[in-house]
């Protein structure tokens, strides 16, 4: 069980790391590039992940994954039942989770306030840093932690191209299902248990910690 | 020499000096200045150097103070000042802040500023940032019409000595007339001096109605020296660029008249009567060839037997001589 | 009309799809099939799954259940091979486990053919140094080594007909799996259903898709 | 009555009739306004009627134009005020939107209007939601003098017919001027009838100091009716309330002058004379009760050998009567 | 497959409906509310199910939907592989997915423009309809599109208390996973292939269709 846990956490990190860096500049685009037609395609496809059903996404993956497949071509034997076929998988699992509020909030920034920034002098990265982070800080937060959550949660993929390899690819939630379907419930009840209580915590944690500082002029 | 081209206008004034958009609510003062600063088409440059509209928003070198007065989200007034200022490697701003009197709200966050306060850190931004030309989008309509002058004549001092041009946008004349050297109206599509639309001004409206004359040097005693002649006028403001006699300050006698509070008396020349209502007239006096108006009523000039020509004496009061 | 709902072990998949319309010749009783480890099967008609029939790949999960009381006396309706399945050629089962760098097996928990393996593999295969993966039924572990994920599979002899293209080699000392049955909620359609199972039309067929006789 | 305590405060004018606030930027006005829309401490009273503070929000019945002009997002601007208006029961908001000039921007989207436009619309819909009491702040700043005179103008015969009070917070004097009955003026925490308020504005800005005075009626052939006698005046706005009579207008003789274009001649006493800088001097004078200011330099006061007591004329021209 | 598409459909459709309903006051409460403390505990509890994996969920659900279960008690035969316990698991394991876009957008709406709106006479239901809603029509979409493709994309839960039984709880993630297992590849890459396209067609539509007017005042 700690191998299952050590592996789900380094699976989520690694995740949320990879689409934190990929996904920004892709939400910026999708916020606010030109080409509006392609915008809408690359719009869809971010969000596909989201709709199909992890078992779809598996399905490809374990053909795409193969010795012979489009990317397990470039391993010595195939990416799956790998940890780096893992990330793979997770990294298109759960891209929309990171690219979609991070564009949502990209696309209500006030134009206004893009272009004064623009005209103060700032480059795209001053601008990111000085105007744009600022204002969507809400949204990264929001951004890493559906990635990460998400990342954790994940099962079907891991499912089907994970191979249920203890130490290697062995998350929590297929654990889980394993004890589940052994009738082993002692240990199924400590590990949901405490999937649980840390998730709990975790989120009491952030969530009282992103709260907003109080300036608003409300009179009270 | 700057020059402007945008949508068949053509607009060019001295480097330097002040443009003044005037114009009635909605009519696209905004939408302009944002083209300036976002827009690709149409030219602007300074002498012979690069067109500013083809290089990229953040290479123009331009200070926006945009009429939403919108500021950098969620962070303090110090952070974006400070970082502004080391963008455009401006080591003085504290000194323009304290004369904008911005320095107590450095602390604060940008979102928690009363309505004059964010125009007046918009605007010290606009200055940190303006390498070529600063766009000022109605910068003091928050403010009360002492706060307002002060303001506009710090801008207008830090300008001139890093001679820099603006382009002010502003719903009140004497926004313009305290700062501007050039004026576009928008009404009449004419770019003219300021001398010249304010000419067109008077009679468009004669209850603002009055003579603008520059400054030979600054008052002394009391006195100021205009045309080369002294004139005695009421306290004036530092660094004042031209003086205002309003019409309606301004009287009409035959004779040299005598002694009274009237501080003022010239002799002038009746240039023309413009009838502005049934009950309003103003005369147009010559005075060695600078312009003073007088608002009067129809009667008066009957009585006055007031015609083209005519020699007579134009009176005001020292306080009818105001800063501009 | 009425339906019958089977939870099958997924080894046996396959033979009772073919089976029906052996079936639908003589009845009108209308079947529905759910597939997946024996081990899942169960959990979900302790839970409450409202299956009539339970075909498990082992005897020991209907057992569980008829100490449970959910189900009725557990009967074996087929006996079961473990077999291996490699996408390589090699002259016998113990060389292509030898060659493989990926071996797929039946989860070993909760699947009976992949306890099997796990078993059988501790006993003759300590020399393998094949990096073993499992997928959540034999059915699973199957389609690994089709889609070329794993060199070889230990899977059932049933699934033979299914994967021509790949290589498949008995193993030595290969286990049995004795299958049985178990009625759910004394559902007289699945009584029904399994006589015909039993029946020796039916248990001929069975024999002909790769299973052992019910009876040794 | 209405009656206001906040914070120590306590304020009582009359209904019907209009609260002017001014005070520097960042003094605390819109907080005050808020407060009054959203807050929940303090009494806010007609007459013997519930505290409105006590009641929920939206239950208040008040028509706020808050200073950010904020209109409802994501939508045109006349779904905006039709849904306003159908909740308040206003039928003929249409009238109101024409006086206004908003008519030709009932198509648009709320986010495509410019600054005044914006505060204009923001306006109307104050009047629509208004069944107690008006609140604007800075309604008018972002419209030049005349549309700020004509849109104020509109909103207090529009709540003269309603009866409506109003609290309006403005940083320029002639906007509290021309509309309020009372002024609370924040620098010196007084509350005050608008002559008397206007007494200390005066002098405390001797450029801006002018007389007020109210009209018995209507303008009629260049006279209006002041004080029971007629004077001159210029063209005055309609529904006039008061007149101004800038203080750098009215000049000082000794005796009954001579002809000239300068149509008001009034008795009066000097009562005070207040040293404004070394250059300026106001002198208080009496007209049967009235205020009138003259805006003399030291200079002038000695050469007319000025005292308090002294009978002496004042003279100002017909367009120095102004509306206010 | 159609059983499953209808099944599968029916399930989104009837769990995004039962979600919008429930997580606009839901979301409204965690963005506006008072109690700042409860607020986080809520807020904690409800992205629960976007950080536990599927499996975790679906442990409980089976033990409260059985026959003797705290929610499955009030059925005849307990809720578990029935179409109404999916709709329940879906309703738990989509709500983060709708709530937290909706709640995101209510906390971002300017103060003082609620606030206002309230000063003009607005109860808290013309509020929404007036202000929130334009102001949020963006969020809405997106959280029921969110909503509706991650019911569409439920593995894990449905696996668990689904019972995978054609024309009952037989969902289409779960057909594809069935057979992809039996190998039965041909009909895989229909379900998967088609999955994708509609997916695809619907998000473009979605998108296109949602393309904020272009009122800004941006020159060009
Ligand atoms: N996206 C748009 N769609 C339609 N009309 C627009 C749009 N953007 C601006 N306008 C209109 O263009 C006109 C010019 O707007 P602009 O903001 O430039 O006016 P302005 O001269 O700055 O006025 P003000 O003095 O009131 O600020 C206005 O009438 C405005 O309603
Ligand atoms: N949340 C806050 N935190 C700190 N200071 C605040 C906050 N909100 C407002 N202030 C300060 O309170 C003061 C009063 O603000 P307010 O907006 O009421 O001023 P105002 O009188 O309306 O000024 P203006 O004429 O410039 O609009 C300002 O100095 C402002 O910076
Ligand atoms: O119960 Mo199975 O047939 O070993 O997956
Ligand atoms: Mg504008
Ligand atoms: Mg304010």
């Amino acid at each position: 069980m700690n191998a299952a846990i050590w592996i789900t956490c380094k699976l989520a990190l690694v995740t949320t790391l990879v689409l934190l860096v990929l996904g920004t500049p892709l939400a910026w685009w999708l916020a606010q590039g030109r080409s509006r037609f392609l915008r809408t395609l690359v719009e869809a496809a971010v969000a596909l992940p989201l709709i199909l059903p992890p078992t779809v996404l598996g399905f490809y993956l374990l053909l795409l994954l193969a010795p012979d497949g489009a990317i397990g071509q470039f391993s010595q034997s195939g990416l799956a039942f790998s940890f780096m076929g893992l990330v793979i998988g997770s990294v298109i699992y759960s891209l929309p989770f990171v690219v979609q509020p991070l564009a949502a909030s990209f696309s209500q920034l006030d134009t206004r306030l893009l272009q004064l920034g623009r005209s103060q002098g700032l480059n795209p990265w001053q601008l990111l840093r000085h105007i744009v982070l600022p204002a969507t800080c809400h949204a990264f937060v929001m951004a890493a932690a559906l990635g990460f959550a998400h990342t954790v949660g994940e099962f079907g993929v891991v499912l089907m191209i994970g191979g249920n390899i203890p130490g290697e690819t062995q998350v929590l939630s297929i654990l889980l299902f394993d004890e589940v379907e052994t009738l082993n419930f002692a240990q199924a009840h400590r590990i949901a248990g405490g999937l649980l209580a840390a998730s709990f915590a975790l989120l009491v944690v952030l969530y009282s910690w992103q709260k907003k500082r109080g300036h608003t002029r409300v009179a009270t | 020499m700057w020059q402007l081209e945008l949508d068949g206008q053509q607009w060019r004034w001295p480097q330097g000096q002040w443009l003044g958009i005037s114009g009635p609510s909605g009519c696209g003062k905004t939408q302009l200045l944002t083209h300036m600063a976002c827009g690709t088409k149409g030219l602007l440059q300074r002498g012979a150097q690069t067109n500013l509209l083809t290089l990229p928003s953040h290479k123009r070198g331009l200070g926006w103070a945009a009429q939403s007065a919108a500021l950098w989200p969620n962070q303090r007034v110090h952070t974006m000042l400070n970082a502004l200022a080391a963008l455009h490697q401006a080591n003085h701003w504290q000194r323009d802040a304290h004369e904008l009197g911005i320095t107590p709200l450095l602390q604060q966050y940008t979102d928690t500023l009363s309505g004059g306060e964010r125009q007046r850190v918009a605007l010290l931004a606009a200055v940190i940032c303006a390498k070529n030309l600063l766009l000022l989008d109605e910068p003091v309509s928050a403010l009360d019409a002492n706060a307002a002058h002060h303001v506009l004549n710090a801008i207008r001092h830090i300008t001139a000595q890093r001679e820099l041009s603006a382009i002010l946008v502003s719903h009140q004349w004497q926004d313009l007339a305290a700062t501007c050297h050039w004026v576009y109206h928008w009404q009449s599509n004419s770019f003219s001096t300021l001398a010249d639309a304010h000419r067109a001004h008077v009679l468009n409206h004669p209850s603002n109605a009055c003579a603008l004359w520059p400054l030979d040097g600054p008052s002394l005693n009391g006195q100021v020296l205009v045309n080369g002649q002294p004139l005695d006028c009421g306290p004036l403001a530092p660094n004042t660029l031209r003086v205002r006699i309003d019409a309606h300050e301004v009287s009409i006698a035959h004779q040299q008249p005598g002694p009274s509070s009237i501080a003022n008396t010239l002799s002038v020349t009746v240039t023309g009567l413009s009838h502005i209502s049934d009950t309003s007239l103003i005369a147009t006096l010559d005075w060695h060839g600078y312009q003073l108006y007088a608002l009067i009523t129809p009667k008066a000039a009957t009585t006055l037997g007031l015609a083209k020509g005519l020699c007579v004496y134009a009176q005001f009061k020292a306080h009818a001589v105001n800063s501009a | 009309s009425q339906t019958l709902r089977i939870a099958v072990a997924s080894n046996f998949k396959p033979t009772l799809e073919a089976l029906l319309p052996l079936w639908q010749a003589q009845n009108d009783i209308a079947i529905t099939v759910s597939s997946g480890p024996s081990g899942a099967l169960t959990q979900q008609i302790l839970a409450g799954a409202p299956f009539g029939l339970f075909l498990s790949a082992d005897a020991g999960f209907p057992e569980a259940l008829y100490v449970k009381d959910k189900g009725a006396k557990p009967v074996v309706y087929a006996r079961g091979q473990l077999i291996a399945a490699c996408g390589h050629n090699a002259s016998a089962a113990m060389a292509a486990l030898q060659q493989a760098n990926t071996l797929a097996l039946a989860n070993t928990r909760t699947a009976p053919y992949g306890q099997a393996a796990a078993g059988w593999l501790t006993e003759h295969g300590k020399h393998f140094s094949a990096k073993q993966v499992q997928a959540g039924s034999v059915a699973g572990a199957l389609q690994f080594a089709v889609t070329g994920n794993a060199d070889c599979a230990l899977v059932a002899g049933s699934f033979r007909q299914l994967a021509p293209k790949l290589h498949w080699y008995p193993l030595p000392h290969a286990p049995v799996l004795t299958q049985a049955a178990s009625v759910i909620n004394n559902s007289s359609a699945a009584q029904t259903f399994l006589s015909f199972l039993l029946s020796d039309a039916a248990q001929h067929f069975i024999q002909q898709n790769g299973y052992l006789a019910a009876k040794p």
